[in-house]
């Protein structure tokens, strides 16, 4: 047993923080730190940048652009972007469509696809889920019939992520009559294809970061099929599985942290006091930094499990649970920190050239909307309550 | 002992339910809180034709009720519409000054037109960097001038007049300000939960004999009644929203169906159903005491309030994340009103002081 | 709606408030107070002190010796007596058999066993339970078969409160072969009855409260059947509705919020501190406080609806969790207040008549196993799972 | 990074888990509780034949490891089995203490013996309404006679030897006293997880130079260390009853029907079980976190164990209510081991410090 950080691993993090120091712009860095979304162009310089050392993604073989990080790295770099302020790379192309299309694809495909992914020519979204299908992935309702050379989409996809960003879509498919597992393809789909609509979903605290899209009658050639009809609830699954990593959420929850305890430092009661010295409060924060604190190593434990060869498995769905718990726990005392500022909604104030000032201390105001946006956390990527369902039956076997 | 609603209160818990039933539907709020005022001018004036302001004023002041149950009523009924009107800054805080019996200069005066409708109001009380530690204002009224400034004022930008808090020769002073009087800056903004507030600051504003409502003891009373009837007022209205959020959770998981069965039949989200119907009933009977305890003296009045407020931002909060988490991902979009309710009750912690806050004041009221 | 108290109410408390401080013994009173078990005797001589003014039972007609409480007075008596620690009497006979005898019972059965009952003759036990039946009740496997004059009962029942103080029990057997609830009977047996024997179950904490009883070929006397054959489950039914009675705990809670709060400001931190001075832990005794007051109120409720002839349904459901809830985390505060002597294990302290003196403070080491043993109320009487399943059903319709 | 266990540690892990499962059943625990001594002296001399002493000694004092992992893999599996022997009492903290390189006197003569299992250690530090706030106290050691109490002192009355915490002359000073001296006075007392402690006063206990270990900053140094060591030991061995209750209820959650079906297949027990593993793996790495820090400098050492205790506090009740609810009847029966290891559970929170002192201590140590 060794739970500390070889000589290596402490090089590789200089190595990375030093690469961030130089090439992280500031005022990117700024936005993100602040906790809002960078534009899509700030999102894809970024990730040229990357690219440039070939950081920008790890899920694939070196040879198609790879970074080759072992899992001690990999977490070693996420944590280092997310303290760094770096922007999230859109994970659509690189982490989710990337593997299905190596391990999956045509070598057409991989030599067509993998590159513009990589060089960010492409910004891919998800065709998954369905109005009405939710947590029931598998009963999706959304047609493509073969008609000669192409088929014939129709049909509804829900929560597509960043879908406005987007030139192509991956889509599940039903494509047979057969049970639902086993008449489900996975499709490739140009956006700018005829009888696509996409709908922008509003969320909680208004903020606009999924979407519906539509398709009506939309033709797509089918060597956009992605490996074998019918096979794709395979490859959907397969790519769930990659979806995972980062899912604790420890190093955006260390940042949250901080943020927490500077304005506990920073914030007058009103009557002379600090939020830091009201007992109670200081206690909660100190409780949540215990848990994360053992939440960085039970991810540890997951990401060296998996660094040794092991499969993260089920283990996934335990740090995704606790993960989400100890992020949301933040976000809430975060809100509950800027006191009655939290109520101020004043997305305006915060848009990319905005000269307006802040409602309350800079920053303050978006709280609550983060609070009110990470109740997501816990319902996307398959809810907590699916996650326990899938714990009791893989590990407690009931 | 009686928990049954007398009939008058039936009459009046009717009339508002079936008004949010029939007149405030989702979209008809979604528009206003879209709009400009962040008001429905016509709904405020149906509001207030229906009685509305002078059910929450006493018979003295020429209002029909004005007791703990009269606003408990109305509040309930307009949080299970997640109403935005702006009812507390004008009707509860507002009017219910303006109906004090030591109001002097022209405020008796603006009661009739405040009632019917005509006139919004707002009360500048808070200040910032004084978080919810309303006790001590820096807002300095001085030789008829007034100088400060104050924050997060409920529906500040769009009340004809405010009622301001400041420190003069005779202690605490309660004076009138109108809107565009010189030296006032008004700065509105939206709220997470759909209604609106401002940063108002006062720079050397004139203020004369006739804008003085009271001063002193008669001042400091006024506005202990008042915070005490606004911060009870947004909790009978948390128990209104939370019965929506639960009774429309309930309904999803009677009709949402998944791996082919209404989710209402997985036993771990009865469960929490349960425990969050069984908190309600809880919140249900501390509104219902600081009801009964708003007439009593300040001390028992301000320790009761206090109480309820306190497990009032409990239980909303719990109502709010498993309300949004049992619905899924419609839960946190903004086209489902579970959403806005879930807005409202987290919001609702931040107006006239959260748990943490209301907790202390309990506890420190509890030992004197 | 008027939530205070009549004037009548206030001078009934005043009459009952007088009366225990005039009759109530005061070392029962003490022994009551600090959380122990007053003995047999002590019980009985209280039942009868209350008999003597018919005060020892409310929930039979005045013409059986019934107090004729309302449910308000019923409510303020029970009120007045915990808070003057007054022995709670046992309800095996008073509350759970009377109500059914004078529902179901023969004449014959009426006249013997209710004086006894009240008197204190006879202290009864239940025989509902069975190992293995849990809160399945009706799954009970007792036989009794019919045999000229007798029935011989063979089996075991458990959970048996305090049944080594009690002369009779009643049980629930089966007697027939038809659906489980269509071939129970409900039957009256003399513990002094060959083939009985009765063992101590020793509780969590160490104590004796509770008991198996086993049937080896018991001969009962067919007349010792109420009502009819193979109709005992509806007799089992009507005794639990009755059983449910005072199950928010509130005097109870009441006490051990008083004995919370003395602690908090008697114990001394060690540093010239007190725990009440520990914000965190006088927020949560404030918290918990605050809950009962609304438990306080949320009772009343259920109480004044009886009053108005309301049966009260699912509300003692309601007011069982919650209620059970707000005495565990009493006990739980009270446990952690004592601080390190809550270790101490020390029963024979507390035996009457032993002159040992307590580890630690007076009482103090009393609370843990106060805490352990109060796992139990959260169990019994339908666990706080089951009334979970009941309010689903009743309440939510799912 | 490497969270495997090496090889030696495999070893000594299966060595303590046979032992407990084929040696420490339930009834040979119910005898040992009940007993005078409320230890088995013959499974004492088991455990020391098994080098268990040793293993939580360094090697420069003749040990076999004493490292916190040394500690962790013990106590977990002791843990596993409710072992309620003077383990924490004799190994991790006396002979913890007398393997101390400052150490004096006769105690290095003593630590052959105590590993052999000749002679059983408690440590007398805590003192009567000092609470956990240990660090400050009144014994006073001053020409050679040693006067005070010791209050709630793990083993106390079972140990031959005893290791006082005093003030004196050069500052702290740690002392031996021996069973039956004279001015000793020892009541011994059971505890409601089936240990013994005891409460002690010395009234002028003639201590002479070799009674001595160390004084000073030796002393405060190495009771530190020997403290952190004990709390960090109730940790790990927390640890070990949590899975064992959580093991002991899936199996009851397999094998109890309910209403026809096992009672494991109802939603809201599962939810709530596996909401109990999740807690249990965070334990888990505290608890490794705090043994990897154990032998880092104080205050990094200390403010993890701190945590560790805390979050174990919680854990440990959440877990022991969760197993003996969901054992239902049985599980509040002195009959069934889950009773026992809920009252280990609970109990531990009032070893070395609770929850809150804990959550304190981290507090003021991060501040730091």
């Amino acid at each position: 047993m060794q739970l500390d950080y070889t000589a290596e691993d402490e090089a590789f993090r200089a190595e990375v923080r030093d690469f961030l120091a130089a090439r992280l712009p500031a005022d990117v860095s700024a936005r993100v730190k602040s906790g809002q979304m960078p534009s899509k162009e700030q999102i894809l310089n970024w990730q040229r940048t990357l690219n440039e050392k070939n950081w920008a993604v790890h899920t694939w073989p070196p040879e198609w652009g790879g970074s080759g990080f072992t899992p001690i790295q990999k977490h070693i770099f996420e944590e280092e972007c997310v303290a760094a302020g770096a922007p999230e790379l859109p994970p659509f192309g690189l982490n989710m469509l990337g593997p299905v299309l190596l391990k999956f694809g045509s070598p057409e495909q991989k030599a067509h696809y993998l590159p513009r992914i990589l060089d960010g020519t492409d910004w891919w979204c998800q065709g998954y889920s369905e109005p009405g299908a939710g947590s029931d992935l598998a009963s999706l309702k959304t047609k493509a019939v073969r008609d000669g050379d192409h088929y014939i989409v129709n049909g509804q996809k829900t929560w597509t992520t960043l879908g406005q960003y987007a030139e192509w879509i991956f889509c599940l498919v039903r494509t047979g009559a057969g049970k639902p597992q086993e008449s489900i393809s996975f499709l490739l789909v140009d956006l700018n294809t005829p009888g696509i609509e996409m709908r922008p979903i509003i969320t909680i605290e208004g903020g606009h970061e999924v979407n519906e899209v539509f398709f009506d009658n939309v033709k797509v050639p089918v060597e956009n099929l992605v490996g074998e009809e019918n096979k794709g609830w395979t490859y959907a699954k397969y790519l769930l599985t990659h979806e995972r990593t980062g899912i604790a959420g420890v190093a955006a929850s260390k940042q949250l942290l901080k943020k927490l305890k500077e304005l506990a430092t920073e914030t007058d009661m009103g009557d002379g006091t600090r939020l830091k010295d009201d007992p109670a409060f200081a206690e909660r924060i100190a409780k949540v930094e215990i848990d994360l604190m053992a939440m960085e190593l039970t991810n540890l434990r997951v990401v060296s499990k998996a660094q040794a060869g092991g499969a993260p498995g089920v283990e996934s769905s335990m740090i995704k649970i606790k993960g989400t718990q100890i992020r949301q726990e933040l976000t809430d005392l975060l809100r509950r920190a800027v006191g009655p500022y939290a109520l101020a909604y004043t997305p305006e104030v915060y848009e990319e050239g905005s000269n307006e000032a802040p409602i309350g201390p800079e920053h303050a105001a978006l709280f609550a909307g983060k609070y009110f946006n990470y109740r997501k956390i816990s319902i996307y990527g398959g809810s907590n309550e699916i996650q326990r369902n899938i714990i009791t039956k893989m590990v407690l076997g009931l | 002992m009686d928990f049954n609603l007398s009939e008058d209160h039936s009459l009046l818990k009717d009339m508002v339910a079936r008004f949010v039933r029939e007149k405030y539907g989702f979209e008809t709020r979604d528009k206003i809180i879209k709009s400009d005022t962040g008001y429905s001018p016509e709904i405020w004036a149906e509001l207030c034709e229906l009685g509305l302001v002078a059910a929450v004023l006493p018979e003295s002041a020429g209002g029909l009720g004005g007791t703990g149950l009269d606003i408990m009523v109305v509040m309930e009924e307009l949080g299970r519409g997640i109403v935005v009107e702006p009812y507390i800054a004008t009707a509860v805080l507002g009017a219910g000054l303006l109906a004090e019996e030591a109001v002097g200069g022209r405020g008796p005066g603006m009661l009739d037109d405040v009632v019917a409708g005509g006139k919004l109001l707002a009360l500048a009380h808070g200040e910032p960097g004084k978080r919810y530690n309303v006790g001590n204002i820096d807002t300095r009224f001085d030789g008829g001038s007034l100088t400060g400034a104050k924050s997060v004022v409920l529906n500040g930008a769009e009340a004809d007049t405010l009622i301001v808090s400041a420190n003069g020769p005779d202690g605490l002073t309660l004076v009138l300000v109108d809107k565009g009087a010189d030296g006032l800056s008004v700065r509105g903004f939206k709220t997470h939960d759909g209604g609106r507030a401002a940063e108002i600051s006062f720079d050397g504003v004139k203020v004369s004999a006739d804008d003085v409502l009271m001063s002193g003891a008669d001042a400091e009373a006024a506005l202990g009644r008042a915070l005490a009837r606004g911060t009870f007022a947004v909790c009978a209205e948390s128990l209104g929203v939370m019965e929506a959020a639960r009774d429309a959770t309930l309904e999803y998981l009677r009709t949402r169906t998944q791996f082919g069965v209404p989710i209402g039949k997985f036993q771990a989200l009865q469960h929490r159903l349960v425990d969050v119907c069984l908190e309600i009933e809880q919140a249900r009977s501390i509104v219902l005491l600081a009801a009964t305890n708003l007439e009593k003296d300040a001390a028992e009045r301000d320790r009761t309030v206090s109480a309820a407020k306190s497990l009032i931002g409990r239980t909303g909060r719990l109502t709010a994340e498993e309300a949004v988490q049992m619905h899924g991902g419609i839960g946190v979009t903004w086209e489902f009103s579970v959403a806005h309710m879930a807005k409202r009750l987290i919001m609702i912690d931040h107006h006239f002081g959260d748990t943490d806050y209301h907790l202390k004041r309990f506890q420190t009221l509890s030992a004197a």
